[in-house]
């Protein structure tokens, strides 16, 4: 299923940097539409940072995947932090507790394809997405 | 940290954004605008981000800050050269820009700016008739 | 997949949309409008859906969101060609579309896109007309 | 009561065309008026899609149908996918796990007369809606 698969830890604002271009070299590689490349890196810069400012840092992993029918990209977010007590009111547009727009959580679901998230108060956090080839 | 570099030309800041900026180059480019409209006093900001291949929620913010910021210093600012995919993306993440003049390209922008000082004129001449008015 | 073709007439990008579209075939065009903005620095898109017999939430979303990305990138989308049916059928489903001007057909889109850039002459006019007042 | 049914699977964006299409076509040969029709093809179109994308592919069947008083169109939606878990929820306006306007269950049920759902966990979730002749 999955062929390669590399890290990235995120501790400062140069990996959040770091996760994008990787992202973006990976949604090239699998061949992704020049639109959902621009989706991809956004999504993926949006998480990064949370996982920064909100999580305290944590690490990125991002995937080559394939089903039978497509390839993709899939990215994971994973942290340590407080974790995300209601979920629901972080995933609603312009809710943040931080003071940035509160577009992040929600925004980044609606420019991939799959969207996963593990979370809960003391447990961290851990976000899955994938963008297929269309 | 890198800087994103600030050039003046005639009575126009012009910023062409050519890195993918960490947030706080982002921020240091907006204290940096600030700081050089007041000691210019020039009225126009123009940034270009045609290199730019993604615009996320932090940059987008950082731009509308920069034209309310400027706004308020009495300079017009307008971001030029946004690429199809970065528009279609933004909207889709949330971000419209409302408060944001957008031009095609560099030249587009100043032409823009160039409208908007005619409509300076205007207010001066207005205030040009309440003289008149007051003073009759 | 089909390919719904954009016209450009003068200053104005014209999509006839004339077939059931699928999901992918209008986010295509969502794609292609954005691209052709940018490529010929229209400032107006007119969507003719007179040939439409429906607009599900899908298709209503693709045009509000082409909206949104033609305003990013400087341009005004009109709607033209509403039916009556689909009106109110797209009220009913929850859709009443904010975000897009529409009109009856594309002579008045055309006319509305056309009200807005004449309203910057408008503007330049007055303007000279203040001159008047003030000098005379 | 039912007099002719047919059947078409949904496993691709063009399918849920076919859909559409097959739903015009039996709404105006019941003599449904104008607006009716567009609002059952809207739903349709709906459901469809939802049958698609959340449900994993399924099975539309479009029936003629008519009681004592009135002729009308019967639509059955159903799939083996994950079922809905919180069905309230699901039928909310707004409400969407995609990064659709969450329209689609809502918006329908306004559509259409009667409006029926049979789904939970692993169970697929199986949607009928009529439309009758005023
Ligand atoms: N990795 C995380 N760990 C803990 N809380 C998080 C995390 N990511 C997001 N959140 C919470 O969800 C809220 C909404 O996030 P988001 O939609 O990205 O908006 P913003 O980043 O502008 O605050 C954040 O303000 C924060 O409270
Ligand atoms: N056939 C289905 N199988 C599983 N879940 C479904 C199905 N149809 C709808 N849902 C769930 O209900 C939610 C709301 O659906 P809907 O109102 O159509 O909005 P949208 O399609 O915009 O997401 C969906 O996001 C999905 O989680």
């Amino acid at each position: 299923m999955n062929d390669e698969s590399q890290r990235i830890p995120v501790t400062t604002d140069q990996d959040v940097v770091r996760v994008r271009q990787l992202v973006r070299t990976v949604a090239v590689a699998v061949k992704l539409s020049l639109v959902d490349q621009t989706k991809i890196v956004t999504a993926a810069s949006e998480l990064a940072r949370n996982t920064l400012v909100y999580g305290g840092g944590g690490e990125v992993e991002v995937v080559r995947v394939h089903n039978d029918r497509r390839a993709g990209i899939r990215i994971v977010f994973a942290d340590q932090g407080p974790g995300i007590v209601d979920l629901d009111l972080a995933l609603t547009d312009g809710y943040t507790t931080g003071g940035g727009l509160g577009l992040g959580l929600s925004g980044a679901r609606r420019l991939v394809d799959e969207f996963d998230i593990d979370t809960g108060p003391g447990k961290g956090t851990t976000i899955t997405i994938v963008k297929w080839c269309r | 940290m890198e800087r994103v570099p600030v050039l003046k030309i005639g009575d126009i800041l012009l910023v062409s954004i050519q890195i993918d900026m960490e947030d706080q180059v982002a921020l240091q480019l907006q204290e940096d605008l600030a700081e050089r409209i007041v000691a210019t006093g020039v009225h126009g900001v123009i940034i270009d981000i045609s290199a730019l291949d993604i615009v996320d929620s932090f940059v987008g913010r950082t731009l509308a800050t920069i034209a309310s910021v400027s706004r308020v210093l009495d300079a017009e600012t307008v971001v030029v050269g946004m690429r199809p995919a970065v528009a279609i993306t933004l909207v889709e993440l949330g971000l419209s820009l409302p408060g944001i003049r957008t031009a095609l390209n560099v030249e587009m922008g100043i032409a823009m700016i160039g409208t908007r000082e005619s409509t300076d004129v205007l207010d001066e001449g207005e205030d040009e008739i309440d003289h008149a008015v007051t003073t009759s």
